[in-house]
């Protein structure tokens, strides 16, 4: 894949990218694949704010003592890294980016069952991200990204205001996007497209929406609550006004720890697709791994309070959650095993997007072990609040959503811009994130057992050696996430065009051409084949190698 | 040589040891799961790596197999569960006879007021052997007190008081963290607890004090008036404060609640919230008058009144004589 | 939309003009949107669903002040609002139905009626806020509760600051069921143009569905919102 | 159920007495609100009863949640009040525990 000769044009097929010019044509369109690349660019904006901000936390980190920016400074960088990066890139990005594009046409629709709503979704985005950017550029907001109360409503005197009804919007159109999928993958399926055919990607991103719509609500009404409570005084989380700070916390980890499940489900499902191609195998136990997403959509929703096991609720409260806490752990158990299991008796291809979902399998894996540190009551009193869980959330966060979204944009990059990657970069990419995020992260589990806060600005000598360490990977990382945006930007104009099926994958998308046509299909499909026959799909493609059969 | 790169943080409490077993125990649990996926998928990627002319052999999955890595992860988790709640348990119970200490944080300082009245900014001393409970509340937002050394860790809520105990095992110093995101000095909201042999904590104690918590409570409730309804026989418009502390009240509507620390300050605040059955709804709110300091030293008198073994009256300290034991041994009910 | 109306595909069967080109069939388009309506509703219950969980702690918490802030309500204002809303709900299923039976001028009729009664509620609720306002029981700065007895207590006053909860979580949940009805005002004011053009048919009429079924919904919420919020032990 | 309401007979009837049963819950709700029912602590209780009916029956006849052909909708509806139960319940698991010690 090296040598891209890219001067001779050959005359292009009529599709999607090139059907119509011109700006308008791109900020009024309803094809879902258009609205997937607006909120592809929209959150590698936001993603590469978010990843400054992180690099400069890490900076002033580099020493013990408070020297790079100021306390306050450093308590608005980390609330809003954590603000851009939950709700401007995770939440979005592989349901918006991947899912936009790619679930109509799995499902064999034309486009998402309502295209206005899509476009209105991402409106409500834009316009939250420019909340959120006049409110970072006019003095930012320092309550962190959970805006505890009383602090957000009664002592912080930063635009804590502003904030929330830029996340507020924010949700609005992640409940759209949810409502979207759901409908059309109820509603739009081709002929023939059972539930049991369905590629586990919507699976995963038909439990992502059970959350998105059941979930976000809640965190909106809690944040016009804090608004209000902010201008007015109100109560409602004030003790000095005889509110309860806890009914906070209880209201906004109902969603956010649900909203763990809206980052990492969607990531589950690309990697199943993807490692379903490159073993050339159906997935091991379809109808388990399928379930297990709805059921780590409906057990999510049980666990919330591990966020507050020392806060101040009862003992007995916390022994509930602390239980049902190992209740959602199985499912998620339950499918690494079987990712695990399907590599077995493969015919297993190292290309990049391979890579990625090994190491989204390892990270998660490490990600979602450290849970079970987390919601051991005993060692989550030690732990709690400190960088032991910021380890943990960003290995699941970041190596598993992370690593999966990006897996998943080199797997549907031929699809999406009809360009091959170079593929050799792509694997170093792979290689050096995978070796930057532990880097970066592993140090910090060692820095949480030995008792370093989270959101500290200077911090005992002691530590100061792990903190080197984490900073180091911290920058690796950064090449790690610079290489693809460049090498995808560089395929854009100089890659090989891409057949319409480069990986020989199973799944409808793979049918369209690539890129595809504004309707994605010129006949409407009518399926015939169970999921992932990838069986009949090599037992066709090389005749004379293996003697066909039937 | 490692000085100043630790890996496993000190250990100085009763309650680091049952953490840390719990904690290796899932270090190497969760080392074994590490192992056993990487080991699969490394061997796998490599036994099974794509040749021409080998198809992948497809294989569609297997109930049992299904069944047996649901189950024995979910008895491996609730062994971890039952656990970890266990130790929970024991370090949110303080044993009854603990020296008490109450702590006030605010923006961005601890203030710690020994039961035999020391008092201390960012900095506790405490014996070695001995239960150490902690009152605490905040004056503003909410904040949060860990000493990584004891593996102890409660937030300190306002409006309400949080316990937490420990019984130190090592003499030195160690860190005192806020860990609960707090506003600008979040990060320099840390003190140091002190522990000391029994004899130094003795001589340490000797020196300034104004005389016992629980006997400033006193004084506080004599100027208040409190005790013109409160009175020590059965005739007060107010309930006869003597020995209620810990014990179970009846309240007007039928409910039975324990009298905790913080039923006794809810009812200096908030008066009306929970009547006393048989009294009239008369008290008047203290909200807004008395400090957090001062509610302190009046929850320390009423639950000195329960008798010894509530206050820090049985610490041997010099100047923590009681003054006065008002109605000493006229326990009712 | 411009692209996409230009590339409308014709389907053999019925053209209409509501079917959109993404769809293949109009039961499909219209089960897409019912489907669609009430998945929104869902999340509607869980947004209401913040607020009551607020409210159901404090009200357990705060029994005696929340019944005193309760009872200085007027509940008949409340009730008779509820009996404009059951009204108008009706209203809104004789308007489907006038647009299946192919009654334009009961639809247009019936259209218009809900639209009044939805207005009636926003006044009498205009009422009661004057009220309150003019009692000074808007929480903020100028807020008083002093000396209010409590129901099952006499001679025993509320504390004001558990009653300023009270206050806040009825004007926002009130005020976000009265912004409900702005909206749901604005929607059908969108269908009656609708109607008056023709637009809907005994054959296709789904956007008055899907409109009546967020009327209906509102009206729910208030079905709860009434007793919770005005009837807190009124005996005696 | 996209034909809930065509092929049936005239649903005028179960329209208007529908309306009639919500207007007299309505009354119903306001009278029982003020009589003393403290003691068995029924008077919530009986006004949420009245109310859920109220709300089904608006969500059954006049939603037309009763002719849905699918399960769908009926699931939709279940699975939010579920959620909704989760919300409440577990909250409430943590206040109503506190004063236990």
């Amino acid at each position: 894949m090296s040598m891209a000769t890219a001067t001779v044009q050959p005359v292009e097929r009529e599709n999607y990218l090139n059907k119509h010019y011109g700006v308008g044509s791109w900020l009024f369109t309803t094809d879902h694949k258009r609205i997937a690349l607006l909120y592809l660019l929209s959150i590698t904006f936001f993603f590469f704010i978010g990843g400054f901000f992180a690099l400069l936390i890490r900076l002033e980190l580099l020493t013990p003592a408070g020297d790079l920016v100021q306390a306050d400074t450093y308590n608005k960088l980390f609330t809003q890294h954590g603000q851009v990066m939950v709700f401007f890139f995770l939440i979005p990005s592989i349901p918006a980016v991947l899912g936009n594009f790619l679930v109509p046409m799995m499902v064999g629709a034309k486009d998402l069952a309502f295209p206005k709503i899509n476009l209105l979704s991402w409106y409500l985005y834009i316009i939250a991200g420019i909340m959120m950017l006049h409110c970072m550029l006019t003095g930012g907001v320092d309550t962190g990204w959970t805006f505890y109360t009383p602090f957000s409503t009664a002592f912080s005197n930063t635009k804590v205001i502003e904030a929330g009804l830029s996340i507020f919007v924010a949700g609005f159109s992640s409940i759209l996007t949810g409502l979207n999928f759901v409908v059309t993958i109820h509603r739009m399926r081709a002929p023939g497209m059972t539930w049991g055919r369905l590629p586990l990607f919507i699976w995963a991103h038909y439990a992502t929406s059970i959350i998105q719509i059941l979930g976000t609500p809640v965190i909106a009404i809690t944040l016009v609550l804090v608004v209000a409570e902010r201008a007015l005084h109100l109560g409602i989380f004030d003790p000095k006004l005889g509110g309860d700070p806890l009914l906070f916390q209880h209201l906004f980890w109902f969603y956010s720890h649900p909203a763990v499940y809206i980052m990492i489900l969607p990531s589950m499902g690309v990697v199943t697709e993807i490692i379903a191609c490159f073993s050339r195998k159906r997935i091991f136990g379809y109808s388990f791994v399928a379930l297990s997403s709805i059921a780590i959509a409906v057990f999510g929703f049980l666990v919330w309070a591990h966020h507050m096991f020392v806060a101040g609720i009862s003992v007995y409260a916390a022994l509930i959650f602390s239980i049902l806490s190992y209740a959602v752990a199985v499912p998620s158990a339950v499918k690494v095993f079987n990712w695990t299991a399907t590599l077995y008796k493969g015919s297993i291809h190292y290309d990049a997007p391979m890579l990625y979902a090994f190491g989204f399998v390892g990270l998660f894996t490490m990600g979602g072990l450290t849970g079970l540190f987390l919601a051991a009551l005993g060692v989550d009193m030690h732990v709690h609040d400190t960088y032991f869980v910021i380890a943990h959330f960003h290995y699941i966060m970041v190596g598993g959503a992370l690593m999966g979204y990006l897996g998943g944009m080199h797997f549907w990059w031929p699809k999406i811009s009809g360009k091959l990657y170079p593929e050799g970069w792509a694997r170093l990419a792979a290689l050096i994130v995978f070796l930057g995020f532990n880097l970066t992260f592993f140090p910090q589990f060692i820095l949480g057992y030995l008792g370093m806060p989270r959101r500290y600005y200077q911090y005992p000598p002691e530590f100061q050696i792990l903190n080197v360490l984490s900073t180091a990977g911290a920058t690796v990382l950064a090449v790690g996430y610079l290489l693809p945006m460049i090498y995808f930007l560089w395929s854009m104009r100089y890659g090989k065009p891409a057949p319409d099926n480069p990986w020989h994958a199973a799944g409808l998308e793979w049918k369209t051409p690539s890129p595809p046509p504004t309707f994605n299909f010129e006949q409407e499909p009518v399926v015939t084949w169970e999921a992932y026959n990838y069986d009949e799909i090599d037992a066709a493609a090389a005749p004379q190698e293996v003697p066909v059969v039937g | 040589m490692f000085d100043n790169f630790p890996l496993w943080p000190e250990r100085a409490s009763t309650a680091a040891g049952n953490v840390d077993a719990l904690f290796i125990f899932l270090l190497i649990v969760s080392g074994l799961m590490t192992l056993l996926i990487f080991i699969s998928l490394l061997y796998f990627a490599a036994r099974y790596r794509h040749r021409k002319g080998v198809p992948a052999e497809q294989i569609e999955g297997s109930i049992p197999l299904e069944i047996t890595w649901s189950i024995i992860p979910l008895g491996v988790f609730m062994v971890i569960f039952a656990w970890g709640a266990v130790v929970y348990f024991k370090s949110r119970t303080p044993p009854r006879d603990s020296t008490e200490v109450y702590v006030v944080a605010k923006q961005w300082m601890w203030k710690l007021e020994h039961a035999e009245g020391q008092r201390e900014i960012n900095e506790l001393h405490v014996p070695v052997g001995r239960d150490v409970k902690l009152i605490m509340t905040s004056q503003d937002v909410i904040h949060s007190f860990f000493v990584p050394a004891f593996r102890m860790k409660q937030d300190v809520v306002p409006g309400r008081y949080t316990v937490a105990w420990f019984r130190a095992t090592k003499a030195g110093t160690y860190h005192l963290f806020c860990t609960q995101y707090c506003g600008t000095q979040h990060s320099g909201m840390i003190g140091s607890i002190v522990v000391m042999e029994p004899a130094q904590y003795e001589a340490w104690m000797s020196g300034g004090s104004n005389g016992p918590l629980s006997a400033t409570g006193e004084k506080i409730f004599a100027e208040l008036g409190c005790a013109t309804c409160h009175r020590s026989d059965t005739q007060g418009r107010g309930p006869n404060l003597q020995g209620v502390f810990g014990k179970p009240v009846l309240l007007e509507d039928g409910r039975l609640v324990t009298a905790d620390e913080n039923y006794v300050r809810e009812s200096i605040l908030d008066p009306g919230a929970k009547i006393v059955k048989g009294f009239r709804p008369v008290m008047p709110t203290f909200q807004g008058l008395i400090s957090d300091e001062q509610l302190n030293a009046l929850v320390a008198y009423v639950k000195s009144l329960s008798g010894p073994g509530q206050a820090g009256a049985n610490t041997s300290a010099a100047a923590a004589a009681p003054q006065s034991a008002p109605g000493k041994g006229s326990q009712v009910q | 939309m411009s692209d996409s109306q230009a590339a409308v595909q014709p389907h053999e069967g019925l053209h209409n003009p509501g079917l959109l080109h993404h769809f293949v069939t109009e039961e499909q388009q219209r089960d897409a949107s019912n489907l669609g309506m009430w998945i929104f509703l869902g999340t509607e219950v869980m947004f209401f669903g913040g607020l009551f969980c607020a409210y159901l702690i404090y009200r357990i918490k705060y029994f005696n002040d929340f019944a005193a802030a309760s009872t200085s309500i007027d509940a008949a204002l409340g009730g008779t609002n509820t009996a404009v809303l059951i009204c108008s709900s009706l209203t809104v299923v004789l308007a489907i139905w006038a647009a299946q039976t192919a009654r334009r001028k009961l639809m247009l009729g019936m259209l218009i009626l809900t639209m009044l009664f939805g207005l009636a509620f926003l006044g009498i609720k205009g009422m009661e806020y004057k009220d309150k306002f003019d009692e000074h029981h808007v929480p903020g700065a100028s807020f008083s509760f002093e000396h209010k007895e409590i129901p099952s207590r006499p001679g025993q006053y509320a504390n004001p600051q558990h009653a300023q909860i009270f206050f806040a979580l009825y004007f926002i949940m009130t005020g976000l069921h009265a912004l409900h009805m702005v909206v749901g005002l604005g929607i059908f004011t969108w269908l009656l143009v609708m109607a008056w053009k023709g637009y809907f048919t005994p054959h296709y009429h789904t956007p008055l569905e899907i409109g009546g079924l967020y009327w209906h919904f509102v009206d729910i919420i208030w079905i709860y919102l009434f007793p919770l919020l005005y009837l807190i032990d009124r005996h005696r | 159920m996209s034909d809930h309401a065509n092929s049936k007979s005239s649903p005028l009837k179960t329209y208007f007495a529908v309306w009639i049963a919500l207007l007299f819950g309505t009354w119903l709700t306001y009278r029982v609100a003020q009589i003393d029912l403290a003691r068995w602590h029924a008077n919530a209780p009986i006004a949420l009863i009245i109310a859920t009916t109220k709300a089904l029956l608006v969500a059954l006849f006049f939603m037309h949640l009763k002719g849905a052909s699918e399960k769908l909708l009926k699931l939709v509806v279940i699975s939010t009040i579920f959620f909704l139960f989760i919300l409440m319940a577990l909250s409430m698991a943590d206040y109503a525990t506190r004063l236990w010690s």
